[in-house]
């Protein structure tokens, strides 16, 4: 279904059939794209859908399999210089700043003016303010990036693009950590630039955001391009619809009715860098979930809750049992039966070159162990019975953890929790990077978990997800819970207008 | 950022804590072990004027020898009225000769100078004599052609101890023919360089019927060198062995005890070394050892000060010329006749 | 928020390649177990072509050279598998132990001298410990100031001197002891091997060492005192390092300050070649061990064949650098 | 709404501004520590001072090795090989007659030393700890065989006594050759492109491969800086004390880490500059001619400037915040320990 895309001015650049495998799995499965001059595109597509891997192969930053990118009518070759030189800049997702180099010298990062190999250190800065002028951001040029906020740091990103003068931009979830007066801001700049004539292929999982400022929108699903339309002949549910295709729709109904008991865990006035003073209480058989933007503190709040970083105040009580325990550092949590399923999965919640065994065994040492001797027999069985209960496949618990997909890798995050059968859980984005299938699968585990009377806490920026699992959503804003929301009153619209904290950007 | 200088003001303030405890330690130092800078009450005993004197060593109270080397040394200069700075380079010309010039600079009124590389102090000396300072070399002496612009020497002649355990040697073997190993001192080392080439030379001219099989280092080092004297006795065939030469004492009861865990009597073995040190003299007495060359660390350090006393006093001018500028150190060859000697009482 | 980075991209890429790793190139077996091949090769052909190395008495003198070194090697293999790199400090603990062995027990007898030695050892291992796994400070420097500070303390207390064990003692009968042509020193430092394997293997302890390692930040996150694991492989190097220094003293029956110099770099080298990665978590004790067997005979071949002291360094040096350009290699050879 | 906007703060005062410039420095351990031991050593050691060529010597015999081995940490890497790179390249000046040709063969020595442990590290993939410690030992039997395992006195004595008078005040050759390096090291990395980009190389490598910065080709120009001037600083010792010696530089490589650290500079790369690298050793080097003038023993000055080094290590900002912070949240938990029973 490909209704004619919108006219205007001629092709810029045009992807043709590309395709993209690591090893065996096909990342980019024969997309083709192609973009008019002044066109702002809008690329989207679930986690994994493959939008950044096609982004980088347009970026000359990984090369393409088969297919061939096309510029101004000529193949570009493979490379980073190359489509730079053709003018194509990309705005990473992952910051890519140089944190000890200033904000001149990151905004033409390999680039620098030179005489005789010597930095022309005014023209570099006359280039950089200039680069920021355009963009309309003020920051001192000289000013290292480790000291600058996150989301300046996104600009200086885009400043960096911009100070190449590309014929395309690439914007890579640009808006994932900024606030909406922040996001609001892009969004004007970049309709700025387009009626300059700048062809930007803009990737978001924002649908207002595409709806408000894209031409056509290409929607890619598993790798493959599933539609491409004129923004303007689509709508939201459209959009949705083909993203993350049906089956997920219906379980958003499966709401399950809890029936809290006592209070597990009460936190009150926490603070730490990014928290500013928040209560909350989770009970027994209650799934708490955090909504809110990307960079309003909800990581932050969790990780000082329980400990893994340091806060400046507060006080945290367990309860178990009748008895309290204030809950002094990490590891006093982790021993009062509380369980940590990091938003980093392969830095921060695996040992990814153990076997999965090795990783279950982590947490549950003692139960494992006589004498501090390890019982290989029945590391065995555990991790077996474990890897099993969370339905790992294959559940080979001799292999190395990072030979399974990201889903099988979250369950064995979970798996080496439940070994400890905590009554307290938090999930930090349970599902980032999860295929469709094993994110129900971790839903149903997450609900079964509370059933069983955990206490659980869910971090998550997936709407739906969070709108399924939860039963009290707290919405968090600037490091603040903005808003509560009990059951029914908790749709899409409540929990993004308390998160954006004004009205919401819309079309 | 606040937190950063917090650190920082701790470090400082530990730092100026550490150096200060240094200032202590310097001045509690006589006490717990006799060596180190002398304190000015010393040279005060002696009433008469004091000279101020430093002495580069290129090994202190870290080296058996050193750690013998400098209370006699101390006991001279205070006796003489020298107030001693001493330093060490620990055989680093490198650092030596950057001691050399914090002395010069200092304007001392005589510098004693034991070489720690003998090719390497040629500029100090001339910086010495640029300022005016009489230079006595102690322990190792230099090249010849630096001995002009020295005001004499006192020690060992490592050469000469080389040469004389190889007289020795070639008089225990006495004509007959046999095969030796060689045991020297730590790889580029001078010291070890000259005792070994006093060695082998010597034994290349007056008893050729000696044939040196094998020579590795054994790094001053009683361990090592049993490991290499075992294996060089491997390669070469025990049965063609009948003799071991080891440049110290150390050294050489390293290949005893390699000759006695194979069973082998060191009896049986014409074996020749250096030093007479604690561990050297019981093994001469008892037999093992046929023979070493004393050395006097006790003799070496007082006569430091006694030459660097005469360079000052003016009893000895630059060069080698008038006699008594070369004061060399008995070297009397240990044999099982004298070991129990007095003279030749072990020190170190 | 969606975050398809490329660690995800390459999260894909590393699971192809961990399913294909099932047939391995032959390039990668030799460099998960070459070492174990080469040693036996270098063994071969040092008996057929090198006269005497097959004597029983040589083979005391390569277990005489490979004792002392490996049993360091053996502790150091923790600190190594952490991923800290290296202890350099074992130099001075060493000879602190020797020493502390030696001059002790003349005074107070040896079971004085062994607590003096233990509590040595401790207070390297806590000191070195505490500064990495607390205060997280760079290994290598921290070990190299503590080598400057206890080799000074040492000079400055022993002043230098050579201690002489009594000539017929404990230690020196087991200085001199041997089992057919193993010398008891070679025994110990199997033990330890032994010993070592198995803490490194199946305890609890030496899971959490080769985990932090691998990962340490999930380690943390799992709720492991990564501190005290820290400290745990320091302390375990200086005990090693601690019983060196008797197994040292002993052969010599002497011991001074200035002994076990650049134990540092060699038994890292064993350590190397034994295929142990200095980016933490692979490798094991075993694989030192015959890292050190390997280093140990090449040296005495070399020695027995009458090459120079330079040459044996530059030997040991291209050693080295072969050893883990195989290993390089294989692993580039692996991503393909 | 308006066509820019304000994000993060921006310093317009004077004190302000100053601020901010030492906030961003990294310097600020090693600079502390030299005030400390210039402070402490004007009391106890003036002579440092009155006769300061004898300091600035012992500084630049410290500090120049330190200087390449800065360009090699800035981008991350290790290079534990100078000091077996200045003993070849000593015995191999000594060896040659012609002086002039030995120099150049020296220093070419050193750069290709640098071509090879860049070798091992960029085109094999080997971690520069261990390729460089293969070299450490390589080159040191190098040294040895080249000399046959003894001292190697350079042809025309004379010449290197000449080299190692002053020339203009206290200069002497080697201190102006430091000083020359140096200031050629840190316009480097200053002002020149190339240089500038050892900071993306050290501290986001993936950034700069993706920003297309040759990041192999730096690693090359790194290890070389550091072989070259290692392989300059054996030349100049050589030189100085007319003769070569095959152990020469124990004391170099630690020495010259110590000047690194203790300047502030960041071992995992991307942090740093020349310039604490120049503090670090002058620091070190007044220090220890302090010591030397007060005769203090070696032991304790070991245990000095081995408490010394500690200090600078543990008491890296970062680290330190950390443990400041966990014992402070500790303190928050425990201060509040509750009765069982209360609360629920």
């Amino acid at each position: 279904m490909t209704p004619q895309a919108s006219q205007s001015g001629d092709v810029v650049i045009e992807a043709r059939g590309i395709v993209k495998r690591f090893g065996g799995a096909v990342a980019v499965n024969n997309v083709s794209l192609s973009v008019r001059e002044g066109e702002i595109h809008a690329v989207v597509g679930e986690n994994g859908a493959g939008k950044s891997t096609l982004m980088r192969v347009l970026a000359g930053i990984i090369e393409q399999d088969s297919g061939e990118v096309v510029v101004a009518g000529k193949p570009l070759e493979s490379g980073a210089k190359n489509s730079i030189a053709a003018g194509i800049a990309l705005v990473h997702q992952e910051l890519s700043l140089v944190p000890e180099m200033t904000v001149a010298e990151n905004i033409l990062l390999g680039y620098a003016p030179t005489r005789f190999g010597f930095t022309k250190s005014k023209e570099l800065e006359a280039i950089a303010a200039e680069a920021l002028e355009e963009i309309g951001v003020s920051v001192d040029l000289n000013e290292r990036i480790s000291r600058l906020s996150v989301a300046l740091r996104q600009f200086v990103e885009i400043a960096r693009a911009i100070a190449r003068k590309p014929k395309v931009l690439i914007l890579d979830e640009p808006t994932a950590t900024l606030t909406p007066a922040e996001t609001d801001y892009l969004l004007t700049m970049l309709q700025r630039l387009a009626a300059r004539g700048m062809s930007i292929i803009y990737i978001s999982h924002r649908i207002p955001e595409v709806i408000r400022i894209c031409d056509n929108v290409t929607i890619l699903r598993d790798g493959q391009k599933v539609m491409e339309s004129a923004v303007v002949e689509t709508s939201p549910e459209g959009i949705v619809d083909q993203m993350v295709g049906r089956e997920l729709k219906l379980d958003l109904q499966s709401r399950r009715d809890a029936k809290p008991g006592d209070v597990v865990l009460r936190a009150e006035g926490i603070r730490a860098p990014g928290v500013n003073g928040v209560d909350l209480e989770v009970r027994a058989g209650e799934i708490v979930g955090l909504g809110g933007l990307v960079g309003a503190g909800r990581t932050e709040l969790v990780r000082a809750i329980i400990g893994a970083d340091n806060r400046t105040a507060g006080r945290v009580t367990k309860f178990k049992d009748g008895r309290a325990r204030t809950l002094a550092g990490y590891q006093s949590a982790i021993r009062n039966g509380v369980a940590y399923v990091p938003e980093e999965r392969r830095t921060d919640g695996l040992a990814l070159a153990m076997s999965v065994s090795d990783n279950i065994t982590l947490t549950n040492r003692d139960e494992l162990s006589s004498f501090g001797i390890q019982l290989r027999g029945k590391i065995a069985r555990f991790s077996q019975d474990l890897a099993e209960k969370v339905g790992l496949r294959p559940p080979e618990i001799r292999r190395e953890a990072g030979q399974y997909s990201g889903g099988n890798q979250q369950k064995i995050v979970i798996a080496k929790w439940l070994g400890r059968r905590p009554d307290f859980i938090v999930l930090d984005e349970p599902t980032r990077g999860v295929d469709v299938g094993a994110k129900a699968e971790i839903h149903k585990l997450v609900k079964a978990l509370a059933d069983e009377g955990t206490a659980v806490l869910v971090v998550s920026s997936d709407l739906p997800e969070l709108l399924e699992l939860a039963d009290t959503i707290h919405v968090i804003r600037d490091g603040k819970i903005a808003g509560t929301l009990q059951g029914d009153e908790a749709n899409e619209k409540t929990v993004m207008s308390l998160a954006a904290g004004e009205k919401m950007v819309d079309a | 950022m606040r937190k950063s200088r917090i650190g920082l003001a701790t470090a400082g303030l530990l730092a100026v804590a550490g150096l200060t405890l240094a200032g202590c330690a310097t001045a509690d130092e006589p006490a717990a072990t006799d060596s180190g800078s002398t304190d000015s009450s010393d040279s005060a005993t002696t009433g008469g004027e004091t000279y101020e004197v430093y002495a580069l060593l290129p090994q202190g109270n870290d080296q058996p020898y050193g750690t013998t080397y400098l209370p006699p040394m101390e006991a001279k200069a205070a006796e003489l009225g020298i107030n001693l700075t001493i330093t060490n380079s620990e055989y680093d010309g490198d650092k030596q000769a950057s001691e050399c010039e914090v002395a010069v600079a200092a304007q001392p009124d005589g510098i004693i100078l034991w070489p720690a590389l003998a090719d390497t102090i040629r500029p100090c000396l001339e910086a010495a004599n640029a300022a005016g300072i009489p230079v006595w070399i102690t322990n190792a002496d230099v090249n010849p052609e630096d001995a002009p612009l020295t005001y004499g020497y006192s020690g060992t002649d490592s050469y000469g101890q080389g040469a004389a355990s190889a007289e020795m040697m070639c008089e225990l073997v006495d004509g007959a023919e046999v095969g030796i190993i060689q045991i020297n001192g730590l790889t580029g080392n001078s010291v070890a360089t000259l005792r070994g080439n006093g060695f082998k030379e010597t034994i290349a001219a007056n008893c050729p019927n000696v044939t040196i099989l094998a020579e590795q280092p054994g790094n001053w080092n009683k361990d090592e060198s049993q490991i290499a004297a075992s294996e060089m006795l491997t390669a070469v065939g025990v049965e063609n062995v009948q003799g071991m030469y080891a440049a110290d004492d150390s050294m050489i009861a390293g290949g005893i005890d390699a000759l006695k865990a194979r069973g082998l009597d060191p009896k049986d073995f014409f074996i020749t070394s250096i030093g007479n040190t604690f561990l050297g003299n019981p093994l001469v007495i008892s037999g093992e050892l046929d023979g070493t060359v004393f050395q006097s660390s006790s003799w070496d350090g007082e006569n430091a000060v006694v030459g660097i006393y005469r360079a000052m006093t003016g009893d000895t001018s630059l060069g080698r010329d008038d006699d008594g500028s070369v004061l060399y150190m008995p070297n009397p060859k240990v044999t099982i006749d004298n070991a129990t000697d007095p003279s030749v009482a072990p020190e170190w | 928020m969606a975050k398809e980075t490329l660690t995800e991209v390459i999260a894909v890429a590393e699971t192809e390649s961990a399913i294909t790793k099932s047939k391995t190139s032959p390039l990668e077996w030799i460099a998960e177990n070459g070492i174990f091949v080469f040693t036996a090769l270098l063994i071969l052909a040092s008996v057929v072509f090198v006269d005497g190395f097959a004597s029983l008495v040589n083979i005391t003198d390569v277990f005489h050279r490979a004792a002392p070194i490996g049993i360091v090697a053996v502790g150091m293999t923790f600190v190594v598998i952490s991923g800290n790199y290296l202890d350099l400090s074992v130099v001075a603990q060493v000879a602190t132990s020797a020493v502390i062995l030696i001059a002790v027990s003349n005074e107070y007898g040896l079971p004085l001298a062994m607590l003096a030695a233990l509590l040595a050892a401790a207070v390297f291992g806590i000191v070195n410990g505490v500064a990495v796994g607390y205060f997280k400070a760079n290994a290598v420097i921290v070990t190299l100031s503590t080598t400057y500070i206890g080799l000074g303390l040492l000079r400055y207390f022993s002043g230098g001197s050579i201690f002489f064990g009594p000539p017929d003692g404990l230690i020196r009968e087991f200085g001199l002891g041997k089992l057919g042509p193993v010398p008891y020193s070679a025994l110990v430092l199997l033990i330890m091997t032994i010993i070592l394997g198995f803490v490194l293997n199946r305890t609890n302890f030496g899971f959490l060492v080769r985990s932090f390692g691998v990962n340490e930040r999930a380690t943390r996150l799992s709720g492991t005192n990564t501190a005290a694991v820290v400290i745990g492989a320091f302390l375990v190097t200086a005990v090693a390092a601690m019983v060196a220094g008797w197994v040292l003293a002993a052969f010599s029956n002497t011991a001074v300050s200035a002994m076990s110099q650049g134990y540092d770099f060699r038994a890292l080298a064993a350590i190397i070649v034994g295929g142990t990665s200095v980016f933490g978590g692979k490798g094991s004790v075993l694989r030192t061990l015959v890292g050190v067997i390997f280093v140990s005979v090449l040296t005495n071949v070399l020695v027995l064949s009458g090459i120079s002291f330079g040459y044996q360094q530059m030997a040991l040096g291209a050693l080295i650098v072969t050893a883990v350009t195989v290993d390089a290699l294989s692993r580039k050879v692996a991503k393909r | 709404m308006s066509q820019t906007m304000q994000i993060g703060e921006r310093e317009t005062s004077l004190w302000g501004r100053l601020r901010l410039t030492i906030a961003r420095r990294t310097e600020g351990r090693g600079v502390v520590l030299l005030a400390a031991v210039l402070i402490v050593v004007a009391f106890t050691e003036p002579l440092v001072f009155t006769s300061y060529q004898v300091s600035l010597g012992r500084i630049a015999l410290i500090g120049l090795v330190a200087l390449g081995l800065t360009a090699v940490i800035l981008m991350g890497e290790l290079d534990l090989s100078v000091a077996s790179t200045l003993a070849v390249s000593g015995v191999v000046v000594a060896l040659i007659p012609d002086i002039r040709l030995g120099i150049i063969a020296a220093l070419v020595v050193g750069v290709l030393i640098g071509v090879v442990n860049a070798f091992f590290v960029a085109i094999v993939g080997i971690n520069s700890f261990i390729a460089t410690l293969g070299m450490l030992f390589a080159l040191r039997g190098l040294a040895f065989v080249l000399s046959d395992e003894a001292p190697v006195k350079i042809t025309d004595v004379e010449a290197g006594i000449a080299f190692g008078q002053p020339l203009i005040g206290p200069i002497t050759p080697r201190v102006l050759i430091f000083i020359l390096a140096f200031i050629a090291i840190q316009v480097f990395v200053s002002r020149v492109k190339a240089g500038r980009e050892f900071f993306a190389v050290g501290g986001n490598r993936q950034a700069a491969y993706d920003a297309g910065i040759p990041v192999k080709r730096r690693i090359f120009t790194g290890f070389m800086i550091s072989g070259f001037v290692a392989a300059l600083a054996g030349v100049i010792n050589t030189l100085e004390r007319t003769a070569a010696d095959p152990t020469a530089g124990a004391t170099v490589l630690l020495a010259s880490f110590a000047a690194a650290i203790i300047g502030g500079n960041y071992l995992k790369g991307g942090r740093g500059s020349i310039v604490g690298t120049l503090i670090g050793a002058t620091a070190l080097g007044v220090l220890q001619v302090a010591l030397t003038l007060s005769g203090v023993q070696v032991p304790i000055q070991q245990i000095f400037i081995g408490g010394i080094l500690l200090l600078a290590v543990t008491t890296d900002p970062a680290n330190l915040r950390a443990v400041l912070g966990s014992v402070r949240s500790l303190r928050l938990g425990r201060s509040k320990l509750q009765t069982p029973g209360s609360g629920s």
